[in-house]
């Protein structure tokens, strides 16, 4: 690799991890405003999300009297943490530079050590409604973090690898064909990326002060920039799911980038192809989200343990029989 | 070899010594410790790298059999791994050991206990092994006992006895099997005579229940939990993070050096076993709200993702795939350093908490960040190493495991086929459910406010232990950013056991990890560091410098809701109620009762839970229970009148002349 | 000729002069110089081995028994020293009871020794009975309802057990004259071994259910144990120790003597499978029993007769390895169980009670005593690094490579004797202190000797003696 | 010559296990006491006709000795005791006769059928005797089992004893035979002594086994 091609797929890399950035809160506003349409509202403006960011920016933090550091540093830690993994899911471009420091496995971590630190902030400042959030955020992730596992797993034995990159390359060749492991994988990816974004039926987004509240109680202490952190996480994981979902079962339209040079033209197009997937995406969910009502607490263990099985399934399937 | 040997020597005389001196005697005794096992850590890294074993043999013992002694790559991998711990375990102690009330009970044993551990792994011949393992246990035995005054100590110190002589018993027995009639009681002769596969089979099953129960393979952990808390904290460290490794050497060199190519069918006991293993530990520790006990069962859930990783090895080496096996071995070995790290870093964080405050009951702690920073923060990062969070090093033994699970090979057995995606599933779920439950531990323990004065008047922990809890933060991390230095450490052992090695990870670009090939699946803890670090620094920098950096302090907000009482906050146990509610309830019949008061009544209202241990009523009750009962049943037998012992063995003498008169 | 002078003479002589002397400290004494001279002498057996006869018989079988019987006799008689005058302070004893015990415990002496170097059957008939007529004596001098009992229940079953053997002794003999012709020669065992091949085999084999039985009950076998609990339990701890550590060594002898003369007659049945068959029933049969002991010399007493199974199970599985392991284990059992009726000697003075319930903590009040029983019992119960692990290891290992189950059988009955001896030492010696903390007044030196000889047995067996008991193995068949 | 010896001797054993069965049939003790002296009278004749065939003098001492001391000395002894203690009225049996009786056939049975395939070298007479002495060792141990009282199981254990002697005096040329009856005697003196020894009148209120038994140790 010569010096010029490191610094294109450097460039490459950086301009990918921006680009997830700037995305991000633009989905949360286009979602939004989806479902307001759908139930004949105006709704805000599509930049809503990034004027509440810059507010949020801008305020003083009013932080709990024995909050400790962890509950500061929290925060940017979750941030950067959903960031990475967010950069590590192929959008436009497989095989980026940094694509292989790791796979989906690493990404799935990631995700988790935000949850981790995220369920201690909750509990950092010792009111009931943060011990709350985090005992429920922990059950959801029990079940949704192996779901997602055998997820991977099924896919691993299909294309032989963990590397997203290599896995949405062997996709999109279209060698493997429709199998029913991956139609199980992707009811089930479905049912993991709902619950791990907090959408309906398992948590609601927008709203506090409801006793069935997940996330939000996690978060109920925080405030001014700590808030816009989180804030701008989950709407990073939100990409990120979705992405990933478009990557593994839609992998049409992306580039590859692995050799140090990226054309120019495949670049813009798997970026357009990304872009219209995202709307699909954000359509259906603002549409799902309508729908459906939000469940009982106690009910999304089994919603939840259905994805798993379905992954367990699909893997078991893989292994007793290599057809299907 | 012969230092190493002096090395244990000196353990053993330092204990003798400790017991003798009195004044200084803590700081004697942990010092040498310290210095010794850190000699011999090197000694153990030295045989891991050595071209050929070291052997000796000493004229002890049974005479016609004497001592053998050898040090191979493996036996130095396990003893690295052991002293590493202990050294640890002996810099806690410098500061533990000070206000220790017990002490004396523990001086004399302490070193004689890592002695013992060192000698099991050097052991050659069956019966040296053994009566290292069996004093191993006794010796432990005596360390578990330490606070005697207690009777679920003196209960735990009992069943822990019992199970670990059931365990010598059973290799006992498995050597015995090997041994043959000809009594070929050193492992050489062992290894030069392949047995029979019936022979071959039994004594497997024999090594798994003898090593299982030493390690906690369920069903046979019950004694763990009682046995590691009741031990003083860096002693618990010691038994948790450390003797139950010595349990897999042990099954590890019967299986594969020893026994040769395990069947696959044992393969799929094994994948069984450490499967169950893994998802009943992690939901147990999920259920209990006492520190070190949760802590055991952790150690139980890790067992049982060792033994997937060695059932995996094993699967791979009967079908053949021998990359595979040494990837799934791989995996495990790297799982028994990083538990051995992270469980003895968390069992002193817990003997921290316990003498700053005297508490062990999660739920009245609280708080404890403010008052011992640096033991929470070691204590964090144990929690994340342990929850496999990346870049710890916890992750990487998982990420591995898992690759092994996704080698998908050609498998001859349908268990095999069923088993190792089943064992998948239960390890994503057992790595979700230790997030979860190191969650409740640290939260509960560290975050919030104190629940008790105990907790509100908790000072920070003598330096001694702080070095010691930091030092082994600190290395679980760097084994999570240089994972290729322990996978290229672990080669020689591969090769001695399976023939081959992983490609040598330390050539591989940026230092990442890439057991089989970089398409299969690669990860590499350091970048994933470094881009943490600088987009935290980048993102901190930028918020701070372009956006607000005000701040203000004020009572919590909590919804409005405020309560100024910290008996409001969740505790341990109201955190796992979910989980308690999803896993528990079908899995070990937990229950709850809530007595709510009818209006009017000024009583409070009442959750109870109950959850009985099902594992220990359906296997160690009802063998106590017949004990008992045969017991109870002879018991008229002493005392009977002298007439009817009289006719007892007048009936005697009849029967055997009644046999003579038929026999003839 | 001088050594077996030292090993018989001495405990005759002794015994009369320990009856003359008024002045319980000077027989104290006089016991103790009396054990050092037999002791001494039947070291010096090693070296000079005397002439056997018709009657006297000195070969590397019973080097080893004499030797083992009058050490411990002599550790016993220091223990004894200092610890019956405590029972004279307590008004447990008068002096001429002392006087008396004295006298009796070199008539005991006196009868093993005579039984272990007596070439001839009926003589050691004639030894054993008096050694059990001199202990029967002794178990019932406190003269308390439970000693008279136990003495007596001791008496009447030992005493039917005696003749039982000398049935069978006779019958050894009428199997034996056809081939020797009558006279002396008849009932010398070094002429029977020699020509066994051609004696009656069916006379044989009831003379070996008759002695099976017969000394047996005095090896404590199950179900001929019931005198031994009671007789630990209740006679003075000195001879507890002589109890267990001698006398069922004795009659273990007597036993291996025919059980080589049956082996040495092809028509014969095995007495392999009836030992181990008595013998597991006593391993198992005893780790049971354990379990519901309340008092603290019985249950040791109970742990004897486990572990005389475990021996006679040993030698039962004969071979070069059965038989060694048996030897070792026999001579380990020995010192272990001496040294920890000891300790539980100790114990109860410091006490007053042998009430399990009521001791407690001795750890704690008596750290030496406390840890010294513990590590007896650890010892018992075939822990390393003591030296019984050694002869268990051998046992089982070598039992499972030929009859598994019997080896399962007899892990079994191990287990459950840990777990009952555990649970009991568990809290004698740990846990909070229960009873008196008055100091121990007694002697510790026998107590610590015992003990390291079984932890240097454990990690290392001298060669010369291994090669001996070897020889000895191949000798038993 | 031969075959009157053996006839004689015959006799004489036989009537000593009809002797032991008279004993299982008594139930009051002077009475056992009695056909225990007659026990030991019929034994000192075997013995003594022992003594004449085999032309052993020694025998004849042994003979004596049972003539005196068991068939006099001792039934007198225990009488005396059985006077003393004022039980000589008891009636007492555990087990039903019958069954006792039909379980003494039983053993006779066994101890001919156990003798059986006994080869003896050079004489039958040495079998013969063997098989009865066997058969009165074990009644003796059965009338040691049935009964309940000191007096009588020590009554009861002297006549398994003369089964021994029995046998020692069939066995030709046996050493020590005399030596050996001594020191059995020796045991049985204490025996009978030991009822005084142990005073277990006075400290168990009586000889009965049962009464002695309440003091069992582990029932602190």
């Amino acid at each position: 690799m010569t010096i010029s091609g490191a610094i294109v797929s450097m460039v490459a890399q950086g301009g990918e991890m921006g680009l997830v950035l700037l995305v991000a809160p633009l989905l949360v506003g286009y979602v939004r405003k989806v479902k307001a349409r759908l139930q004949r509202r105006q709704g805000a403006s599509l930049l809503q999300p990034y004027r509440d960011l810059r507010r949020l920016l801008g305020k003083e933090v009013v932080l709990a009297e024995n909050a400790s550091w962890l509950f500061r540093t929290a925060p940017y830690l979750i941030f950067a943490l959903t960031w990475i993994a967010a950069s590590l899911v192929p959008s436009f471009a497989t095989g980026l530079m940094f694509s292989w420091t790791g796979d989906l496995i690493v990404i799935i971590s990631l995700l988790g050590s935000a949850r981790f630190l995220l369920a201690l902030a909750g509990l950092d400042v010792g009111t009931s409604f943060g011990g709350l959030g985090a005992s429920r955020e922990v059950m959801i992730a029990s079940l949704a973090e192996p779901a997602m596992l055998m997820i991977v797993v099924t896919l691993a034995l299909i294309v032989g690898s963990t590397q997203l990159s290599t896995i949405a390359e062997f996709l999109r060749s279209g060698v493997a064909g429709l199998r029913v492991s991956l139609a199980l994988a992707l009811v089930a990816l479905v049912i993991v990326a709902l619950a791990e974004n907090g959408r309906f039926p398992f948590d609601n987004p927008s709203t506090h002060l409801e006793l069935t509240m997940v996330h939000e109680a996690m978060i109920l202490e925080y405030s001014g920039r700590h808030l816009a952190m989180l804030e701008l996480a989950a709407s990073l994981k939100l990409l990120l799911t979705i992405t990933l979902i478009a990557a593994i079962f839609f992998p049409f339209g992306m580039t590859s980038g692995d050799n140090g040079v990226v054309d120019l033209l495949g670049v813009s197009r798997g970026i357009l192809a990304w872009g219209g997937k995202l709307c699909v995406a954000g359509a259906l969910l603002g549409l799902f989200e309508t729908v459906i009502a939000k469940m009982r607490v106690f009910r999304i263990p089994g919603l939840l343990g259905i994805a798993l099985m379905l992954g367990l399934l699909a893997t078991l399937l893989l292994y007793v029989s290599r057809g299907l | 070899m012969i230092a190493v040997l002096l090395g244990i020597f000196a353990l053993l005389v330092v204990g003798g010594i400790g017991g003798v001196i009195s004044e200084k005697a803590p700081v004697f005794v942990y010092v040498g410790s310290f210095v010794l096992t850190l000699l011999l850590f090197a000694g153990g890294l030295s045989a891991l790298f050595a071209a050929t074993p070291m052997a000796l043999a000493l004229p002890l013992g049974i005479p016609w059999i004497g001592a053998h002694f050898r040090l191979d790559p493996m036996a130095g991998f396990f003893l690295a791994v052991i002293n590493l711990a202990a050294a640890g375990a002996s810099l806690y102690g410098i500061g533990y050991g000070r206000h220790e009330r017990e002490g004396a009970r523990i001086l004399v044993f302490y070193p004689w206990f890592l002695a013992a551990l060192d000698l099991v792994v050097i052991a050659d011949d069956a019966f040296t092994f053994l009566f290292a393992w069996e004093l191993m246990s006794l010796v432990s035995w005596a360390l578990v006992l330490a606070h005697h005054h207690a009777p679920e100590v003196r209960r735990a110190g009992f069943v822990y006895l019992m199970m670990a002589s059931f365990s010598g018993l059973v290799l006992l027995l498995t050597f015995g099997l090997l041994a043959g009639a000809e009594g070929h009681y050193a492992f050489a002769l062992m290894r030069a005579t392949r047995p029979t596969p019936a022979i071959a089979g039994v004594a497997l099953m024999l090594a798994l229940i003898g090593t299982g129960a030493k390690a906690g393979l369920v069903p046979l952990h019950a004694w763990l939990p009682l046995a590691h808390p009741a031990a003083p904290s860096h002693v618990s460290a010691l038994m948790s993070g450390v003797m139950t490794k010595v349990a897999i050497y042990a099954f590890l060199r019967i299986t594969f050096d020893l026994l040769g190519a395990p069947p696959a069918w044992a393969a799929v006991v094994v994948l069984v076993l450490g499967g169950l293993t893994a998802g009943l530990g992690i939901l147990q520790a999920l259920l209990e709200g006492d520190l070190k006990r949760l802590l055991a069962y952790s150690t139980v859930e890790n067992i049982g993702i060792i033994f997937i990783g060695i059932g995996l090895a094993m699967a791979f080496a009967a079908s053949g795939v021998a990359i595979g096996a040494a990837l799934a071995l791989s995996a495990a070995l790297f799982h028994v350093v990083n538990h051995a790290i992270y469980k003895t870093l968390l069992f002193f964080g817990a003997g921290a908490v316990l003498s700053a405050t005297g508490e062990r009951e999660m739920d009245r702690l609280g708080g404890l960040i403010h008052r011992l920073p640096q033991t929470a923060f070691a204590m964090l990062i144990g929690a994340a190493a342990i929850s496999a969070l990346p870049p710890l090093s916890g992750f990487v033994s998982e990420w591995l495991t898992f690759q092994a699970i996704l080698l998908r090979p050609a498998l001859p057995q349908w268990g095999l086929k069923l088993m190792i995606p089943a064992d998948g599933a239960l390890l994503a779920l057992a790595a979700a459910l230790t997030g979860g439950c190191f969650v409740k531990l640290f939260g509960i323990t560290f975050l919030g406010r104190p629940r008790s004065n105990a907790a509100r008047q908790a000072c920070e922990v003598d330096r001694f232990s702080r070095a010691a809890m930091l030092a082994a933060a600190a290395l679980t991390l760097l084994l999570g950013l240089f994972p290729g230095m322990l996978i290229d450490a672990l080669a020689p052992v591969m090769r001695e056991l399976l023939g081959v090695s992983l490609a040598k990870q330390s050539a591989m670009p940026w230092l990442s990890l890439i057991p089989i090939s970089p398409a299969r699946g690669s990860y590499n803890g350091l970048l994933i560091f470094l881009f943490m670090l600088v987009s935290t620094g980048l993102i901190i920098f930028a918020v701070h410098r372009f956006a607000s950096r005000s701040l203000r302090r004020a009572p919590a907000w909590d919804c409005g809701f405020p309560d100024s009482n910290p008996i409001t906050q969740y505790t341990g146990a109201s955190f796992a109620q979910p989980l308690r509610r999803v896993f528990a309830a079908s899995l070990f019949s937990a229950h709850e009762t809530v007595t709510l008061p009818p209006p009017g009544d000024t009583a409070p209202a009442r959750i109870e839970k109950t959850y009985p241990d099902r594992i220990w009523n359906m296997f160690y009750a009802p063998i106590g229970f017949a004990v008992g009962w045969i017991a109870t049943l002879f018991n008229p037998l002493q005392f009977l009148t002298i007439r009817r012992y009289l006719a007892v063995v007048f009936a005697a003498l009849v029967t055997l002349l009644i046999g003579l008169a038929i026999w003839q | 000729m001088i050594a077996l002078a030292g090993v018989l003479g001495v405990p005759a002589l002794a015994a009369v002069l320990l009856a003359a002397i008024p002045s319980y400290r000077l027989s104290a004494r006089l016991n103790g110089v009396a054990s050092l001279i037999a002791f001494s002498a039947a070291l010096s057996l090693f070296w000079s081995r005397p002439r056997g006869g018709p009657l006297i018989v000195v070969d590397d079988l019973n080097v080893v028994f004499i030797v083992l019987s009058t050490f411990v006799g002599f550790t016993t008689s220091l223990f004894s020293a200092s610890y019956i005058s405590h029972e004279l302070q307590t008004g447990r004893l008068t002096p001429t009871y002392l006087r008396f015990y004295h006298a009796m415990f070199q008539v005991m002496m006196f009868g093993m020794n005579l039984a272990l170097v007596s070439n001839n059957i009926g003589l050691l008939w004639v030894a054993i009975e008096l050694a059990t007529l001199s202990t029967v004596m002794m178990v019932g001098i406190y003269r308390t309802h439970e000693a008279l009992e136990a003495a007596w229940k001791y008496f009447i079953l030992g005493s039917v057990g005696i003749a039982l053997a000398l049935f069978g002794t006779i019958l050894i003999y009428l199997a034996a004259r056809p081939e020797l012709g009558g006279g002396v020669d008849g009932m010398a065992w070094t002429a029977l071994v020699g020509h066994a091949h051609g004696f009656d085999p069916a006379l044989l084999n009831i003379a070996f259910v008759f002695l099976l039985i017969g000394y047996g009950t005095k090896v404590g076998l199950v179900p001929m144990h019931a005198w031994l609990p009671d007789a630990h339990a209740e006679g003075p701890t000195p001879i507890s120790a002589v109890l267990s550590g001698l006398l069922l060594n004795v009659a273990l002898y007597a036993l291996l003597r025919f059980k080589m003369l049956l082996s040495a007659c092809p028509g014969a049945i095995a007495p392999g499978p009836l030992m181990i068959v008595l013998g597991l029933m006593s391993l198992l049969f005893a780790g049971i029993m354990l379990y519901r002991r309340r008092d603290i010399k019985r249950l040791f007493a109970y742990s004897s007769i486990e572990h005389m199974g475990i021996i006679v199970f040993a030698f039962g599985m004969a071979g070069p390895l059965g038989n060694f392991a048996g030897l070792l284990q026999m001579v380990l059992h020995s010192l272990t169980k001496s040294a920890i009726f000891f300790a539980v000697g100790h114990v109860a003075q410091v006490k007053g009670t042998q009430r399990i319930a009521d001791i407690g903590g001795i750890s704690e009040s008596h750290p030496l005593l406390g840890w010294s029983l513990v590590v007896g019992v650890a010892a018992i119960t075939g822990l390393p690094p003591f030296g019984v692990f050694t002869s268990e290891f051998l046992i089982i290992s070598s039992t499972f490579a030929r009859a598994p189950l019997l080896a399962v059988g007899v892990v079994c009955g191990l287990l459950l004797a840990l777990g009952a001896l555990l649970l009991r030492l568990s809290s004698v010696a740990f846990g909070a202190v229960r009873g008196p903390v008055g100091p121990v007044e007694a002697s510790y030196v026998p107590m610590f000797a015992h003990l390291a000889l079984v932890l240097i047995a454990g990690v290392y067996l001298p060669a010369p003696m291994v090669a001996w008991f070897q020889h000895i193995a191949v000798l038993l068949g | 010559m031969q075959a009157i010896s053996f006839d004689v001797a015959k006799l004489l054993a036989g009537g000593l296990v009809l002797t032991s069965f008279l004993m299982l049939y008594q139930v009051r003790l002077p009475a056992v006491l009695n056909v225990l002296a007659l026990h030991s009278l019929i034994l000192a004749l075997a013995v003594a006709w022992q003594a004449h065939v085999q032309s052993e003098p020694a025998l004849y001492i042994t003979a004596a000795i049972t003539l005196i001391f068991k068939a006099i000395l001792i039934p007198e002894a225990l009488r005396r005791i059985v006077e003393k203690l004022g039980i000589h009225r008891e009636i007492e049996n555990v087990t039903n006769l019958g069954i006792t009786m039909l379980a003494g056939v039983g053993l006779v049975a066994l101890s001919l059928e156990v003798m059986l395939p006994v080869t003896m070298h050079a004489d039958l007479l040495t079998r013969t005797d063997v098989a009865l002495a066997l058969s009165v060792v074990l009644l003796g141990l059965l009338l040691m089992v049935t009964r309940r009282n000191a007096v009588s199981q020590v009554a009861a254990f002297l006549s398994l004893e003369n089964g021994i002697d029995l046998a020692a005096a069939g066995a030709q040329g046996m050493p020590m035979v005399v030596e050996l009856s001594i020191a059995f005697s020796v045991l049985v003196a204490i025996l009978v002594i030991g009822i005084f020894l142990f005073r277990i009148r006075e400290r168990f209120d009586s000889v009965d086994m049962q009464a002695l038994d309440a003091f069992r140790g582990d029932r602190r």
